[in-house]
C-alpha cells in the first residue's frame, strides 16, 4: 500500500511536469510530417516541437526507463507506466520518435561496452543521433542469416563491402546498426557480427525504394570500402546472431503496437459504412449485408486481438515467464490491418479507387495509400510465413 | 479484471480437472451412448460435483450455492468441455438457475435454487420453437383462467428436458408471435398433466428433448415474479448461458488441439513425423492463434458477467460466434490431420466434431451473433 | 458424317435392347441398399434386378468397352457413350456396381496375363465375383508406399501375413487385390507387388469399421501365414507400384464420379433453405443473409466445377493430352461435397442435429450422417493434402 | 459450344498475344503513368489492333466489323489482361458497341460502329452515379424540351470518359430515382456545350471520369432508338461487358500467377528454392485449382452469349464473382510469396493487385453478384 501512495505520489509530480513543460501545441495528435526524429539534420515542424524534445530529454523522459547516467530517467515499470498514462491522458505528443529508444537502446544497454553506452545510448536519449537498421539483404529476407555483406578486419578498423535493403529512413540517419559477415566459413548463423556505422563515412551511399504506395521511407543502402572502427563492434565478434535476435522481437512487438496505435485514433469501418451506404430506412442495418458481416467479423477479431493483448501483457505484468507471444501479435496483427484496410476501401467503393486528383478527398486519398502500404505489413519485420514457422517450433513444439 | 488466474481459481481449475477425468471421462459419455441410458446423464457425478460446491458456482450463499462466480464457474465448464462430460450445467446451472435468480421471487429463489445447488434437481429451459434459434419468436401460450393458468405450446431442443424435475417455460402471455413484449417465465413440474416430454436423439449424445404442451393447468404460482415481465431478463439470462457455452467450447477446443498436436508429433508418414510437413505445420499455427484469442474473449466475457459490465451483450455474442467458429474450424482441422482414423468412431476426435455443430446450434450461431453484434453497435 | 450415321444406328438397337431388357421395376433410382453389386454370395432386392443383372452381363453391358472375349460388348468409347445416354434417358439402374469393373478390370486388361484376364476379367464383367481393394495399412495411409505387409514366396505359393485397412466390404467379397511387399530391402516403392487373394483362403479375417456416421462397409482385414498361388501375382514380381498407380488414377476419377451423381439426385441447397429458414414476404430473399451468401458460393463454385469436368472430359475427346486433372477434381469435389452436406446440415437448424428417433424424419437423419460420412472424403482415396503434393510437383512443377 | 479452341481461335489468340506484348507490353502502362499521359491510352496502338480485327470482333460485318464472335473477343481481352493494356475494350467496345447495336436505330448503328470497328472512335457509357454499382438507381434526368431534349446529371467512374468522341449517358426520361423503367440511352458528342468531364486518376491507372450534365441541350436525335426501353437492352449490354471483364481478369490473373510460379522456383531462401517449402505448395497447388475453375467458367460464359443462351445473366454474375474473387486471392498471395520486392513499385506483381482492386469495383463487386445470381434463382 506504501508503494501504492507513493506511485501516485509520484504521478502528481509527473502531472505537474508536463503541465509546465510540455506546450499547448504539442497536446495534440501530430500528423506523419509533424513527427520528431531527432538527428544531426533534425527538422521541428514548429519551435514548440523542438523545446518540448529538449525540456523532455532533459528530465530523461525521452527513454524513461533507462539509466539516468546515460540520458535516461531511470524510472522503474510501474513509474514510467505512469509517466505514459498522464502523456496520454492530456493527449501530449510523444517528444520523440527514435528507432534508436525502440530497437538500438535496449540492446546496447545489454550487450554493449561501458564506451559503447556513454558514447551512443545517451546520443539517442537525447536525439541527437538518428539511427537506421541495416539487417535484410537483396538475397536474405526471410532467410536473414543468409546475408552476406562482409566486413574484413584491417588494423583497427572493419572494412565493410556489400549491400542492405528496407533501411527505412537511411537517407535520413545519422548511423546505422548492420549485421555482417564476419567469417565465411562458419555455419550461417555462427560468422554473423553486430556492427555500428556512421552514415557519414566514406563509400556508403544510399537509394530511396518507391512502394506500391507512392514514396516510402525505405531505402537501398550500398557500402564499398567502407571502414569502421574495430570499437563499434557490439557483443563478440561472430556472436552477432544472438544480439541481432534479441532485437528483432523488440522490432515484432513494436509493428504491432504502432498498427493499433494508428488504429486507434481512426474512424470506424461502421461509421465510414454509414456515410459511404446508408442504413436501411426500416431495416435501420447496412445496405449491404455481405460486407456488414465482413465488418462485424473485423470488429470482433479487433477486439478479441486487444483482449489477447491485454491478457498478454497482465500475464508479463504478473511475472508469468514470457510465451512468444509476439510471433502471434505480430502475425495476427497484420493480418487484421490488413483486412481492416482493405475493407476501408471496399466501403468507399469508386472513391476508394483514387491514386491522386481532385475526384478524391485527401482522406481518400490517404485510405488507399494505406491501403496498399498495408501489404507490406505481413511481409517487413519477418513475413507471416516466418512467424507461422517460429510459433510451430517454439510455441508447438512440432518438429523440423 | 484480470486473465491472470488467482492462487483460489487455480485451485478450482484442479479440482474440476481432476474431477472431470476421474469421474466424467470421455469414456463415461461413451458408455451413456453405447447402452442407451435412459437418463444420458450420470446422476451421481453429478450429485460429487455439487458436493464440490461447483454446481452452485453462481448462485448466492444465501441460496445454499458457494458464490463463486462466473471466472470460477468458466473454469469448470472448460474441463467439462474437455471431457465431453454429460452435466446439466447448461440447463440447470446457467439457463434455469439464473431465470430463477434474476426473475423469481425470493420465495422461489428459496424453494428452487438450493437443491439445484445440492445436485438433487435439474431444471430444463424450455424457449426455442422452430428449427432454429429465435429468442423473440414466442407463440407458446399462457393465458390466464380462473384459478391460474393454461399453457399450450411446443417446445423444441429443450437441454436435459427429458430428465427435468421442473421445466422453466418462456411463454407468450400477450402479444403477438413476435412482439418483443409479453413474456413470461413459467415453472412447470415434472409429470404436470397435458405435458408430453419426448427425448431427442442428438449426434453428439448431448441431452434435449422435444416438450408439448396440451393446455395445460397450472397455478397461479408457476409464474416465476410477475406476468408480462421475462424479457427484461431473458437477454440477461440467455447472455450468461452463451458465455458458459463458449467456455465449455474452449475447453473442447484446447482437448482437440492437443490431441491433434500429439498425433502430429508421432504418426509417422513419408518416414518422419508428420508434424514436420510445413503445410501442416503453418495450419496448426495458424489454429494455435484463433485459440488464443477465443481464450481471450472468453475469459472476458466471463468476467463481464461477474462485474455487470455494461457490454456484457455484445462481449456474449463476440464470445458465443468466436468459440463456435474456432470450435467448428479447430475440429474439422484436427479430423483432417487425423486423416483416416480420424473418421472412426474409434477415436475421440470425431466426437468432437459432433459437439461443436450442436454447440454451434445451441442459442444462436455465429451468424446470429455477427448480426446482434452489429445491431448493437448500430448499423 | 457416316459414322455419325452409324452411331445413331446403333442408339436405335441400343433403345429398343433397353426397351426390351430393361425391367420397368428398374427404371427408376435405386436406394443405396437396393444396389446390386453380385458375387459368389449376390442377393438381389428383387427378381428383376436378378434378370436385368443376368440379361446385362449376357450381352456384355455390364462392361461395354471390354473386349468380347472377357466377358464385355467390344464397344467404342463413343457406343459406350450413346449406351449410358440412353440408360440414363430411360432412368434405368446400372445393372451392376462393381469394384472390379471400376478398378481392377482395365488394369488386369492392361497388366494381366492371358490366363488372369479369363479367369477373372469375365468373371467380373459376369458380376460372378466381387473383388475389394487392399491398400492401405495402419502404418501406411497417405504415404501408401511405406506398406509392410508381406508375401514370402514359398515354392508355387506366396506366404502372406499383415494387416490392411479400409477395405470396402470385405466381408462381402470374394477375392481382393493387395498390394504386398515382396523385397524388403529394395527402396520403398520397388518392393511392392500387386497379388490376388481369394477372401476364402485360410487365414483370411475380416472385422468391420464404425465410422462417425455410423456403420460403414470398410473393414479392416487381416492375414495370418495366407498362402496364395504363385501365378496369381500381377505384372512383376516388385513391380506392384506401376500397376497400383494406374489404379488410383481410375479410384480418384471414380469417386468424384459418384460424390457428383448422388449430388445430382438432391435436394437444391436453396430448396432446403426455403422449406426451413423461408423467404421475407417483402424482399423475397431468403432470411438468413449470411446462410443465403454461402449457399450462393456453394453453388457457384459448384457450377464452376461442373463446367471444369466438361472442358477436361471434351478436351480429352478432342484427344488433347490429358493433364493431372484427376488430382483437382478428386480434391476440389470432395471438398465442394463437405461443403456442401455441412450447408444442408447448417440450413435444418436443430433438425439438421438428429442422431435416431422419431424426432427427425428419416431424411433427416440420413443428411445428418450423410454430413458426417463427407468428412472421410477429402481422406480417401488420397487425401487433400496428398492431391496438393501431386498438383503442386506434376501439374505445376515445384522442386521437391 | 465447345471448350476446346478451334485452329481459327489458337490463331487469333497468338495474333492477340504477340500484338499485346510487342505493342502494349506493362512497360506501355508504366510509361502513360509516368508520363502523366493526358490520354492514358496510345492511339496509335489501338487503330493497329482495329486494323487487325481486333476492335470490332463483336460487331457483325454490315457494320464494318468483324463478327468474330464473343469465344475469340474474349481471347483477345485475356491477352490485353496479361500485360495490362490500356485499350478502350470494355468502354467502347463491349459496352457502347452493345448499347448501339441492341436499342440504336439501323441509321445510328451505320453512323457509330463502323469508326469504332476501325479503331478511330472511343465512345464511352456513362452508368453510375453513386459510390457503388448500382444499375437501377439512376436520376440523371432526359427531359423532353421544345426542340429535343435537357440532360442534368452526374455520372462517375466512366471508362475512358476523358477521351471519348462520344459518351453513351443511362438517362432517366421517366419515373423515380429507381424505378425499373423509364431508362433512356443518349448520345452525347464530346465538347457538347454545359458537359464537364474530369478525369479521374485511378490506383491501376485505368482510364476514367467523371461527367457532369448541367442543363445540356440535345436534338431529338440523340437518343438510341426509342425513349423509355433502355431497360430492355441495359441488363444485356452490362453482362456482355462483365464477361468481358472477367475474361480480362482471367488473363491478368493467370500472368499473375506464372510470374509468381516462376519465382518460387528461381528465389532461394534457406539453400533451398523457396517453392518446394509445402506451406507455399499446398497455396499454390490450392490456387491452380480456383484458377481452372475461372477459366470454365469464363469460357462458358463468353460461348453463352454467342449462343444467345437464356441462362446468360447467371452465367455473367458466376464469372464475374468467380473472376473478382480469383484475382483478388492471386494477387494477394503472389505479393506475398514475392515477399519484399512484391511491395515495390519497381516489380510489376503491384500492378495485377492494384488493377484487381479496380476491376473488383467495375459493374459490381462479387457480393453484388452473388446476390444477383441468388434473385435469378429465386431465393
Amino acid at each position: 500500500m506504501i508503494d501504492r501512495d507513493e506511485l501516485e505520489c509520484f504521478r502528481g509530480e509527473v502531472r505537474a511536469w508536463l503541465e509546465e513543460n510540455c506546450p499547448k501545441s504539442m497536446r495534440s495528435p501530430a500528423r506523419e510530417d509533424e513527427d520528431v526524429w531527432g538527428g544531426r539534420r533534425a527538422t521541428f515542424p514548429s519551435g514548440d516541437a523542438k523545446s518540448w524534445l529538449e525540456r523532455a530529454a532533459a528530465k530523461g523522459f525521452t527513454a524513461p526507463t533507462w539509466p539516468k547516467a546515460y540520458g535516461g530517467a531511470g524510472l522503474s515499470g510501474d513509474e514510467a507506466r505512469i509517466l505514459e498514462e498522464e502523456r496520454v491522458r492530456i493527449g501530449a505528443r510523444v517528444p520523440l520518435k527514435s528507432l534508436g529508444i525502440w530497437m538500438l537502446g535496449p540492446v546496447l544497454l545489454r550487450f554493449g561496452t561501458e564506451a559503447q553506452k556513454v558514447q551512443h545510448v545517451t546520443g539517442i536519449a537525447r536525439g541527437e543521433i538518428r539511427w537506421c537498421q541495416g539487417y535484410s539483404e537483396p538475397g536474405a529476407g526471410s532467410d536473414l542469416a543468409s546475408l552476406s555483406m562482409r566486413a574484413e578486419r584491417d588494423g583497427d578498423s572493419y572494412v565493410v563491402n556489400g549491400q542492405k535493403v528496407w533501411t527505412s529512413h537511411a537517407d535520413k540517419a545519422d548511423w546505422i546498426f548492420c549485421l555482417v559477415r564476419t567469417d565465411a566459413k562458419a555455419p550461417k548463423h555462427e560468422g554473423i557480427s553486430f556492427l555500428l556505422i556512421d552514415m557519414a563515412t566514406k563509400g556508403v551511399s544510399v537509394k530511396p525504394i518507391t512502394l506500391l504506395s507512392g514514396a516510402s521511407p525505405f531505402c537501398e543502402t550500398f557500402f564499398e570500402d567502407v571502414r569502421v572502427p574495430a570499437e563499434n563492434l557490439v557483443g563478440p565478434l561472430n556472436g552477432g546472431w544472438t544480439v541481432a535476435k534479441a532485437l528483432l522481437d523488440h522490432e515484432r512487438s513494436l509493428i504491432s503496437q504502432i498498427r493499433d496505435a494508428a488504429a486507434a485514433n481512426e474512424e470506424s469501418l461502421e461509421s465510414l459504412a454509414r456515410r459511404y451506404i446508408g442504413l436501411g430506412a426500416e431495416s435501420g442495418i447496412l445496405n449491404d449485408p455481405s460486407l456488414r458481416d465482413r465488418i462485424t467479423q473485423a470488429n470482433m477479431d479487433l477486439l478479441c486481438n486487444k483482449l489477447t493483448m491485454r491478457r498478454s501483457s497482465e500475464a508479463r505484468a504478473a511475472g508469468l515467464p514470457p510465451g512468444n507471444e509476439t510471433s502471434m501479435f505480430k502475425l495476427y496483427g497484420t493480418e487484421l490491418n490488413k483486412r481492416r484496410r482493405e475493407l476501408m476501401v471496399l466501403i468507399a467503393g469508386f472513391q476508394g479507387l483514387g491514386w491522386e486528383g481532385d475526384s478524391f478527398s485527401r482522406e481518400e486519398l490517404t485510405r488507399t495509400r494505406d491501403w496498399l502500404r498495408s501489404r507490406a505489413n505481413s511481409i517487413e519485420g519477418g513475413s507471416t510465413e516466418i512467424q507461422l514457422n517460429i510459433i510451430a517450433k517454439r510455441v508447438l513444439g512440432l518438429p523440423d | 479484471m484480470s486473465f491472470v488466474l488467482t492462487e483460489e481459481q487455480e485451485s478450482i481449475k484442479r479440482t474440476a480437472k481432476s474431477f472431470a477425468s476421474e469421474r466424467l471421462p470421455i469414456t463415461n459419455l461413451r458408455t451413456l451412448r453405447d447402452t442407451k441410458d435412459a437418463a444420458g446423464i450420470s446422476h451421481d457425478a453429478w450429485r460429487a460435483m455439487a458436493d464440490l460446491g461447483l454446481a452452485g458456482a453462481a448462485i448466492p450463499e444465501a441460496f445454499g450455492g458457494s458464490a463463486l462466480g462466473y471466472a470460477e464457474l468458466g473454469l469448470v465448464l472448460e474441463e467439462c468441455g474437455r471431457t465431453l462430460a454429460a452435466t446439466p450445467l447448461v440447463s440447470t446451472v446457467l439457463l434455469a438457475a439464473n431465470a430463477i435468480l434474476l426473475a423469481g421471487t425470493d420465495a422461489q429463489k428459496s424453494a428452487l435454487l438450493p437443491p439445484i445447488a445440492r445436485g438433487e434437481s435439474v431444471v430444463a429451459f424450455a424457449l426455442d420453437e422452430g428449427a432454429r434459434h429465435a429468442p423473440q419468436r414466442i407463440s407458446t401460450r399462457l393465458e390466464a383462467t380462473a384459478g391460474g393458468y393454461r399453457l399450450t405450446g411446443e417446445k423444441v431442443f429443450v437441454l436435459d428436458g427429458h430428465i427435468a424435475n421442473a421445466l422453466i417455460v418462456v411463454a407468450r402471455s400477450a402479444g403477438v408471435d413476435d412482439a418483443p413484449d409479453g413474456l413470461t417465465f413459467v415453472l412447470v413440474p415434472q409429470g404436470t398433466p397435458g405435458v408430453t416430454v419426448t427425448r431427442t436423439n442428438l449426434v453428439d449424445t448431448r441431452n434435449a428433448a422435444r416438450v408439448r404442451f396440451d393446455n395445460v393447468t397450472l397455478p397461479a404460482s408457476a409464474v416465476l415474479g410477475t406476468v408480462g415481465t421475462a424479457r427484461a431478463h431473458l437477454d440477461t439470462v440467455l447472455d450468461r448461458a452463451r458465455i458458459g457455452i463458449a467456455a465449455e467450447m474452449l475447453g473442447a477446443i484446447q482437448e482437440t488441439f492437443e490431441r491433434t498436436l500429439a498425433y502430429l508429433k508421432t504418426r509417422k508418414q513419408f518416414g518422419v513425423a508428420i508434424g514436420s510437413f510445413q503445410g501442416l505445420k503453418h495450419r496448426a499455427a495458424a489454429l494455435f492463434c484463433e485459440i488464443e484469442l477465443t481464450k481471450s474473449v472468453v475469459m472476458d466475457a466471463l468476467r463481464a458477467i461477474d462485474e455487470n459490465r455494461p457490454d456484457l451483450a455484445q462481449l456474449a455474442s463476440a464470445a458465443k460466434a468466436r468459440a463456435t467458429d474456432t470450435f467448428l474450424t479447430v475440429t474439422a482441422e484436427a479430423v483432417q490431420m487425423h486423416g483416416g482414423i480420424g473418421v472412426t468412431d474409434d477415436l475421440d476426435i470425431g466426437l468432437f466434431l459432433k459437439r461443436a455443430r450442436v454447440c454451434e446450434m445451441t442459442l444462436g450461431d455465429s451468424a446470429y451473433h455477427r448480426d446482434r453484434y452489429a445491431r448493437l453497435l448500430g448499423y
